[in-house]
């Protein structure tokens, strides 16, 4: 298999240096404080398995089976190797030996066996669904019988909810766990959790099995981390510029300036994982016009707003996907850009015409739509901006601000919004099957889109691929259709920003993974 | 000599001329009658020589308050606070409110003595205990750890009178101390005031508008009419021979038992408005004999036959 | 215009002339927006983004290269409509309902009075923030909301006045030449009760401003790109450090305003005597 | 004037077994109490003469005095004016009849609405009453009214404020005679003025009663001003009539008759007087007194007294007195 | 005395039955299916149900409430549903921060408001007073996280004296309790000034003047005493403001509190927190007027007398 790597070699000499820089490393041992994203705020629980909204802080907590790198790569974590089966109808996955969660209890082929099912009935059970059964080849070794092939397994196997939680402690605990305590085998073991407040975690002195990912195969150099959650971004801002906390796990892009102009702040970025979109109710008029969808989507001009609102940091986003996905590599034809004379010219074909006032009408009917976004800074100047360039090609547009919660409630509506400032943050193509299937109209598909072909890609994409290239095929296919009708326009892809303070830490050389979680943290120094 | 000697004293408050030219003596052991309608100028007499009249933004312009030999006008705070309450005492309008409702009636009788006698708490409750008990309060154990709302309008008069006392002064002012009480009561107060005052050898300067009060209580009487004194004289003469039409008139206004229907007559007008003072005589426009002089030129307060009198006509 | 009177009086001290000059400042603002800015408030110039105050634009540019100053210019429309609209409502909700429980008392008093003391108690950002959770936002829900947090105390503020005043002689003078109830609430009560409960209702402005930008800051109220003063300094909260003309203005322009409110109100308060009549609720 | 013909020993308004109860408390924190403002009155009022409600606070008079207006509805008795029960009268009929019956207030500074000019507030008794006036009718009205007090017409254009305390009682009067009533309640209303003026004010009114043939009840607290002023006398006192006397000249024989008239000071030296210092003072409303009201303080109160009350009894000659030992 | 409180607490009883259904209903009024939330996209209509009968939202509202009402006396507020925890527990979390900063802003408040507006008064039209009064409406007349963001920018950052936010030490409290004090100072400040140039005028200070007793005792210990009543009287009704009023203050620094718990529970539409937050808000307001008849009545003999 193309991913199957081989890490217990390479982690076991890392093992034996990180023995011999013991001493050291224990005077070292510090202090830190981190700040979660924003998004992260109020993750009411750390139960990877029935939590829909988990936080930074469970990578820390939980191991996962894989990991994967900024290249998309995977990684060994709890996992040393693995397989496929031609069919795609089995998977064997090798288990690390020697691990133990953080009371005590081994993790062995009895916990995946335990593990898998446990999904069944939860909001997450998309993650196994096409896992039939778990068998145990010995006590280190288990296979998935698959139900239909899956190459997205390990993607999934790599998602932050397939954080393993020890069975025991999971057992016992019941509707408590992950509120009160939760126990994985990963470099923390979590000390206290104020939801919405903190997190504090505590080194895991027994940890040894860090992915290659890490240079430390140790514990954590971090004796004590503190997450803090902070919504208000400026505030985290102002903790990390006063040395109030050493880290913030994400920066949002419109405060990259301030923060580079700070000495002792360094900012560093890793490739985007999600997009910002507007997509578009095509269930109410005029977006019932494919036309008009069109117009609007070509009104939006993408350079403007990466320019001028994100300084330039980031990219244009031209379709539904992140450009390191390769489905994201469409038909270069149907990338949506700014084209504002073609969208001048759709309207005039669909019968809109320019109005006095800069709004184009049709049959006495104002071109004037609604533009739904929600609290926060980003959501809000991105708005403003698209809601002027709107404007530009004769669309009006009214904005209504809701606060994270309401808006998915108005959504559900089905028929009230026409236009929203949207971003999500995923790094699989099977996102697309996610706003765009016709199962789940309203919300998340805000877009309404319910079209038989759509349907019959959608269906050929999440089911249909056997290999990892059949299933980007599957996905590029499908993505070039939904492209093609207009059903949202593309705004921007974003990076992922961090940023610490030189004087209070130091992070490693390279940052490995697709974000900043366990594997960069384990690394991490106390100056 | 006399014990209290104000002599000519003009006061302002703002731009307002509200005493002009007010002299009277008080000796030692006398009661005078301060007699006057609203707006004459009685209470800010009395606040003249409390030494407060700057606690209600007045200012003495011209004068001089002469007491026990020493002038008081221009002294210092602690001088005067010194003289208040240890050397004059005020019985004021209204009982009501004239003790602190929230402490304890005692401590604001024995704040007196302690104060101005320097006694200690114990010797200081003991001569509260003794004044209550004088004023012919029974219980006086159970009133001195009593608050003020639980004592009625007559016995908190009577607190009042108690805290007079209570620093011996030489002068009591007692400003209207019965108005704001019911009829049988107002004339007991007055009956314990009066009885007290002679007692103890005190002078007392008593502020009425009660012409009845005044024959009854009054060696000395001073008639204030719209800021300035009308007429001083005896009692007796006062009753008997009223040298000012006002004061004529003022007595005239009261009904007598037996009076015929119909021949209680007012004052006609009312008394001037301190912002339109008429030039002259201040009572001119009210007075049946006034003439031009009245109009143009203010009469002085002269020695008459007996007492002192302010009217260009008072000796036909 | 002996209405005019007391105005007259609070203007001549020198704190009324400088709070009513403000005032008239403000409200020059609101009306005459479109002829005293200097631009248009929703032109965007992303490229002239963050621009410091200078003379083109006298309070610098916004994140979107807004001219800041007619932002706030416009801002002063949006801040005192919604404030003068919700505590007008409020005023004549609070007279109706304080009126009736004051002068007809009884168990309708008593219920009255139960629920506005209760929430009066309770902080007006609170009611707000819940009110607008049930009927959404939007400018018109942000008035209403407002409206309802301050109800309270019109309505305590109205019933003691009309208790205090319906025991006045004249009211027992004019029901004993057989008027009822209709004339005297409204020929004698309400007159008399009036001036205190619109001094209370203009103070009141002031808080209603700081409730408006408070829930323009929790991204309520106006929407973009209607200004207001609030949602600008929510926005301006991201550029604190590198342009932090957007935040500080725009709360200068709610402190001078509100303090010019209040400074103008004490002195109306000073020129008419009302200060007991206010404090008797 | 419709009164003036009617027969003067005819009675023009008749109370019988008037009480008023007033209650205060009764919630969860305090025990309910009941005091009798007004207890048990009974008294006529002859057409075209004075009768004068006489006692000190408290003891029921302005209690009274609105009971006879019906602005207070009684807790029991009647009161019958010219014959009519008001008890038995309709909003609409009470409206109508109160132009008959007027109230002179005690308070002239807060009787008139402070936002109201004088002619405003002298016109209003016929807005009230729907008595339609042209402009010049109007005019005509508040002219005449203004002059009968004995003010100028310039006055006319004042507030309230611009007013002396003399005037505005002037202004009172005019307005409780604008809809020429026959009968009209005095309801102290001297005891804010002062001296000059209460005189001027008991002139005035004694010439509109010669004038318009008026009938009065006059209540205060000032025994020698009422027993100048009236033709009849009752003293009250906790709610009570303790005596009615039938002329001004006939001496009391109640000790607390007695102990008023002692406290009145005469205007001449020469007539001082030490007085009999009364015990206590006037208890609570709130108390109830089995016996003789005033037995707590009376001089010559006996054990019969404190157990038993007395009744109003005449002595002749219309002299009623609820004492069992009554003053010789 | 002590009979008087119980029988308060007795009289709260139908107040807090009243406010109980007000709170009740209001979450009701709120659009938005709390279900909605809670199911997954694609969830039967069967699924909803049961969950709807597992939070008893299936139920008559009427039932709903008795036993809401019925759970809550006994202590039981319900568990949230999204924050998956017993909302007596989250209360017990965010209740302490609430209390804290209220408790100290409250004395921040009165300590202050009471000294400056005694300082007004006895110096009163002078400059002194128009300077601290002009100066202290400053502080009640700009919005609350504009306060708190100012303080930051220039005690946290450019002074660096304390933290930037959060409630992780008790320097962390000092610039909350600045914010949301100085918005009381200026109340407490007008009502004392207020209240004691009122009681200045009042007969019983010029008697204490005539009794010859130095001025500066006759403001201490009598006119103050007099003034701190309506104080009292304001800052026990305002307990609730104190409490919840700080959301913004929290929303700024960072800090949990039961106007922040209250404000997230109600965007996110977790109907238990929301009701149990109000109506934890609500015993507060109640048991701050009973405070402050306590100290009134400590402070007053009038009212004990009218309590007995």
């Amino acid at each position: 298999m193309r991913f199957t790597t081989k890490s217990l070699i390479l982690s076991g000499s890392m093992f034996a240096a990180a023995l011999a820089f013991g001493p050291d490393a224990a005077v070292w041992a510090q202090d830190a404080t981190f700040v979660m994203p924003s998004d992260d705020v109020g993750a009411p629980s750390y139960d990877p398995i029935r939590g829909t909204k988990l936080n930074a802080a469970t990578s820390l907590i939980y191991d996962r089976m894989v990991i994967q790198d900024a290249d998309q790569s995977f990684h060994g974590q709890l996992a040393t190797e693995w397989e496929s089966s031609d069919d795609g109808l089995a998977w064997t996955f090798k288990l690390r030996p020697g691990v133990t969660f953080h009371d005590g209890e081994p993790f062995n082929a009895a916990t995946i066996v335990w593990w898998v099912p446990q999904f069944e009935g939860t909001e997450n059970a998309f993650m196994t669904a096409a896992i039939e059964s778990v068998e145990v080849v010995d006590d280190l070794t288990v296979k998935f019988v698959m139900k239909n092939p899956d190459p997205n397994l390990l993607s999934n196997m790599a998602s932050i909810f397939m954080g393993i939680p020890s069975p025991k402690a999971y057992d016992a605990m019941g509707a408590d766990y992950g509120v009160t305590a939760a126990v994985g085998s990963g470099p923390f073991t979590l000390q206290s959790f104020t939801i919405g407040q903190e997190t504090v975690l505590a080194s895991n002195e027994a940890y040894a099995w860090a992915s290659d990912l890490s240079e430390n195969q140790g514990p954590p150099h971090i004796k004590t981390l503190t997450l803090r959650e902070i919504s208000e971004t400026s505030t985290a801002f102002l903790e990390l510029r006063t040395g109030g906390v050493d880290m913030l796990l994400s920066v949002p892009t419109d405060f990259l300036p301030q923060l580079e102009a700070e000495k002792s702040i360094t900012v560093g970025t890793l490739p985007g994982t999600g997009i910002f979109y507007i997509p578009i109710n095509t269930t109410v008029a005029p977006f019932t016009d494919i036309k008009v969808r069109e117009a609007a989507a070509l009104a939006v001009n993408q350079k403007e707003i990466l320019d001028n609102l994100f300084g330039g940091i980031g990219s244009e986003a031209n379709n539904f996907l992140i450009s390191s996905l390769l489905a994201a590599d469409v038909d270069p034809k149907l990338n949506i850009s700014y084209n504002p004379d073609r969208s001048n010219m759709l309207l005039e074909e669909a019968g809109w015409t320019m109005g006095a006032d800069g709004v184009r009408e049709k049959d006495g009917t104002k071109l004037q739509v609604a533009l739904w976004t929600q609290n926060g800074t980003e959501f809000k100047r991105v708005t403003e901006v698209v809601q002027a360039q709107l404007k530009a090609v004769g669309i009006g547009a009214d904005i209504t601000v809701f606060d994270s919660a309401t808006i998915n409630d108005q959504y559900r509506k089905g028929n009230e919004h026409q236009l929203a400032v949207r971003s999500y943050s995923w790094a699989n193509a099977d996102i697309i099957d996610w706003f765009f299937a016709g199962s789940r109209l309203g919300y998340p598909n805000v877009s309404m889109w319910n079209d038989p072909k759509a349907e019959e890609l959608n269906k050929i994409a999440m089911t249909g691929s056997r290999t990892w290239e059949e299933r980007v095929a599957n996905f590029k296919a499908y993505h070039e259709y939904v492209l093609g009708q207009f059903v949202f326009a593309p705004i921007y892809q974003p990076v992922q920003s961090y940023a610490y303070s030189t004087d209070n830490i130091t992070l490693p050389k390279t940052i490995r993974g697709t974000r900043i979680q366990s594997q960069t943290i384990v690394d991490i120094t106390v100056n | 000599m006399a014990l209290l000697s104000v002599k000519n004293i003009s006061v302002t408050i703002g731009k307002l001329n509200l005493l002009d030219g007010v002299a009277f003596d008080i000796g030692a052991g006398e009661i005078l009658g301060l007699v006057g309608e609203s707006g004459s100028g009685k209470s800010l007499t009395a606040m003249c020589v409390m030494g407060l009249l700057p606690r209600i933004g007045g200012t003495i312009t011209e004068g001089s308050i002469i007491f026990d030999g020493r002038e008081m006008i221009g002294l210092p705070d602690a001088e005067l606070r010194r003289l208040r309450g240890k050397r004059i005492a005020l019985i004021s309008q209204n009982p009501m409110t004239s003790l602190d409702p929230i402490i304890r009636i005692g401590a604001q009788i024995d704040q007196v003595s302690t104060l101005h006698l320097g006694l200690s708490a114990e010797a200081a409750k003991a001569r509260s205990l003794d004044l209550i008990a004088q004023l012919r309060i029974p219980e006086p154990e159970a009133i001195h750890g009593a608050y003020p709302h639980q004592l009625s309008g007559g016995m908190k008069q009577r607190i009042v009178i108690a805290m007079a006392l209570a620093a011996d002064p030489d002068l009591i002012v007692a400003d209207e101390p019965t108005t704001a009480l019911d009829v049988t009561i107002q004339a007991q107060i007055i009956q314990i005031i009066v009885e007290l005052v002679r007692d103890r050898q005190l002078a007392l300067m008593l502020i009425t508008h009660d012409m009845g009060v005044v024959a009854q209580a009054c060696d000395r009487v001073v008639v204030l009419y719209a800021g300035r004194v009308a007429e001083t004289n005896s009692v007796e003469a006062i009753f008997a021979e009223p040298r000012h039409p006002y004061t004529r008139e003022l007595i005239r206004c009261i009904p007598r038992l037996g009076q015929a229907p119909g021949s209680l007559k007012g004052i006609p007008g009312a008394v001037p408005s301190v912002v339109d003072y008429p030039t002259g005589c201040r009572f001119n426009s009210r007075c049946g004999a006034a003439e031009d002089l009245c109009r143009n030129t203010v009469p002085a307060l002269e020695r008459k036959t007996s007492g002192l009198a302010a009217c260009h006509f008072s000796e036909a | 215009m002996a209405a005019l009177d007391p105005i007259k009086k609070a203007i001549r001290s020198p704190r009324g002339a400088g709070s009513a000059a403000v005032l008239v400042l403000v409200v020059a603002c609101a009306l005459f927006a479109p002829l005293l800015a200097p631009y248009a408030y929703d032109i965007q110039n992303l490229p002239g983004a963050n621009t410091e105050p200078g003379w083109t634009h006298w309070m610098g540019t916004d994140e979107f290269g807004r001219d800041l100053f007619s932002r706030i210019v416009y801002g002063a429309r949006t801040s005192l409509t919604v404030a003068i609209s919700a505590i007008s409502i409020s005023v004549a909700a609070g007279l109706t309902l304080g009126a009736m429980a004051g002068y007809f008392g009884g168990p309708f008093d008593r219920a009255v009075t139960a629920v506005v003391d209760l929430t009066w108690s309770f902080p007006e950002i609170l009611i707000a923030l819940i009110l607008i959770a049930i009927i959404g936002p939007g400018l018109q829900s942000t008035m209403v909301a407002i409206s309802i947090a301050y109800l309270a105390q019109f309505t305590r503020l109205t019933r003691a006045q009309i208790m205090a005043l319906k025991n006045e002689t004249y009211v027992e003078a004019t029901a004993n030449l057989g008027a009822g109830h209709f004339h005297i609430i409204f020929r004698h009560l309400l007159p008399n009760a009036l001036t205190p409960v619109i001094v209370a209702g203009m103070l009141a402005t002031g808080d209603a401003i700081i409730l408006e930008a408070t829930l323009g800051f929790f991204g309520l109220g106006a929407q973009p790109p209607t200004p207001s003063w609030g949602a600008m300094m929510s926005s301006g909260t991201a550029q604190i450090f590198i342009a932090p003309w957007i935040i500080i203005f725009p709360g200068l322009a709610i402190a001078l305003t509100v303090i010019a409110i209040n400074l103008f109100g004490d002195a109306l308060i000073e020129a008419l005597d009302i200060r007991n009549r206010l404090r008797s609720s | 004037m419709d009164s003036a013909v009617s027969a003067p020993e005819h009675d023009l308004v008749t109370i019988t077994g008037l009480t008023r109860e007033f209650s205060s408390g009764g919630g969860l924190m305090t025990p309910r109490r009941t005091m009798r403002a007004v207890n048990d009155v009974s008294l006529d009022v002859p057409r075209g003469k004075v009768t004068g409600v006489v006692g000190e606070s408290g003891c029921g008079k302005s209690t009274l005095a609105r009971l006879v207006l019906r602005l207070l509805d009684a807790t029991a008795g009647t009161v019958a004016f010219d014959g009519i029960d008001l008890a038995t009268l309709s909003p609409g009929e009470m409206r109508k009849l109160r132009r008959r019956m007027q109230m002179v207030f005690q308070d002239p500074y807060s009787a008139i609405d402070p936002r109201y000019t004088i002619r405003r507030a002298l016109l209003e008794p016929f807005q009230v009453q729907g008595v339609a006036q042209t402009a010049a009718e109007a005019n005509a009205t508040v002219d005449e009214l203004i002059s009968m007090v004995g003010l100028s017409p310039r006055m006319l254009a004042s507030f309230p404020h611009q007013l002396s305390g003399g005037q505005k009682q002037r202004v009172g009067i005019a307005r409780a005679l604008a809809l020429r009533p026959s009968f009209l309640v005095l309801d102290e209303p001297t005891a804010s003025l002062d001296v000059s003026i209460q005189a001027q004010i008991i002139d005035l009114l004694e010439a509109l009663k010669q004038e318009l043939g008026l009938t009065y009840l006059f209540i205060s607290h000032d025994l020698s001003l009422v027993r100048y002023f009236c033709d009849r006398v009752v003293v009250m006192y906790l709610g009570r009539a303790m005596e009615i006397l039938p002329g001004a000249t006939v001496q009391p024989r109640h000790h607390y008759a007695h102990a008023l008239l002692d406290s009145n000071f005469e205007p001449d030296p020469t007539r001082r007087k030490v007085i009999t210092m009364l015990a206590g003072e006037i208890p609570s409303p709130f108390a109830t007194i089995p016996g003789c009201a005033f037995a707590a303080r009376c001089p010559a109160a006996s054990d019969l007294c404190r157990r038993e009350r007395p009744a109003l009894t005449d002595l002749g000659g219309g002299h009623m007195i609820a004492c069992h030992h009554p003053k010789d | 005395m002590i009979s008087f409180f119980i029988k308060r607490l007795l009289l709260l009883i139908p107040v807090f039955l009243a406010v109980s259904v007000v709170i009740f209903m209001i979450v009701h009024l709120v659009p938005g299916d709390p279900i909605d939330n809670l199911v997954q996209i694609n969830s039967t209509p069967e699924q909803k149900a049961a969950l709807a009968a597992k939070y008893g939202l299936d139920k008559p509202l009427y039932q709903q409430y008795a036993i809401w009402l019925g759970k809550a006396l006994s202590g039981d507020l319900g568990d949230a549903i999204i924050l998956r925890r017993p909302v007596v527990d989250l209360i017990a979390l965010n209740l302490p921060h609430s209390l804290a900063l209220g408790a100290l802003a409250l004395a921040f408040s009165t300590l202050v408001g009471i000294g400056a507006g005694a300082l007004a008064a006895i110096y009163k039209d002078s400059f002194i007073d128009r300077t601290t009064m002009t100066v202290i409406l400053l502080g009640s007349t700009v919005p609350g996280f504009w306060l708190g963001l100012l303080l930051i920018m220039l005690f946290a950052v450019q002074l660096g004296w304390f933290p930037v936010s959060g409630a992780r030490s008790w320097d962390a409290l000092v610039l909350p309790v600045l914010t949301v004090g100085l918005g009381g100072v200026a109340l407490v400040a007008r009502v004392t000034r207020v209240a004691m140039m009122e009681t200045a005028r009042k007969d019983f200070v010029m008697m204490l003047h005539a009794k010859g007793v130095p001025p500066w005792q006759i403001e201490l210990r009598h006119v103050l005493r007099h003034a701190l009543l309506p104080v009292v009287t304001i800052l026990s009704l305002r307990i609730g403001w104190i409490l919840g009023g700080a959301v913004t203050v929290e929303f700024v620094f960072a800090r949990p509190g039961l106007g922040s718990l209250l404000i997230t529970s109600l965007n996110q539409r977790d109907y238990p927190v929301v009701q149990g937050s109000l109506l934890m808000l609500a015993i507060a307001v109640m048991l701050g007027t009973l405070l402050g008849d306590v100290v009134q009545a400590a402070m007053d003999p009038r009212v004990r007398e009218r309590i007995k």
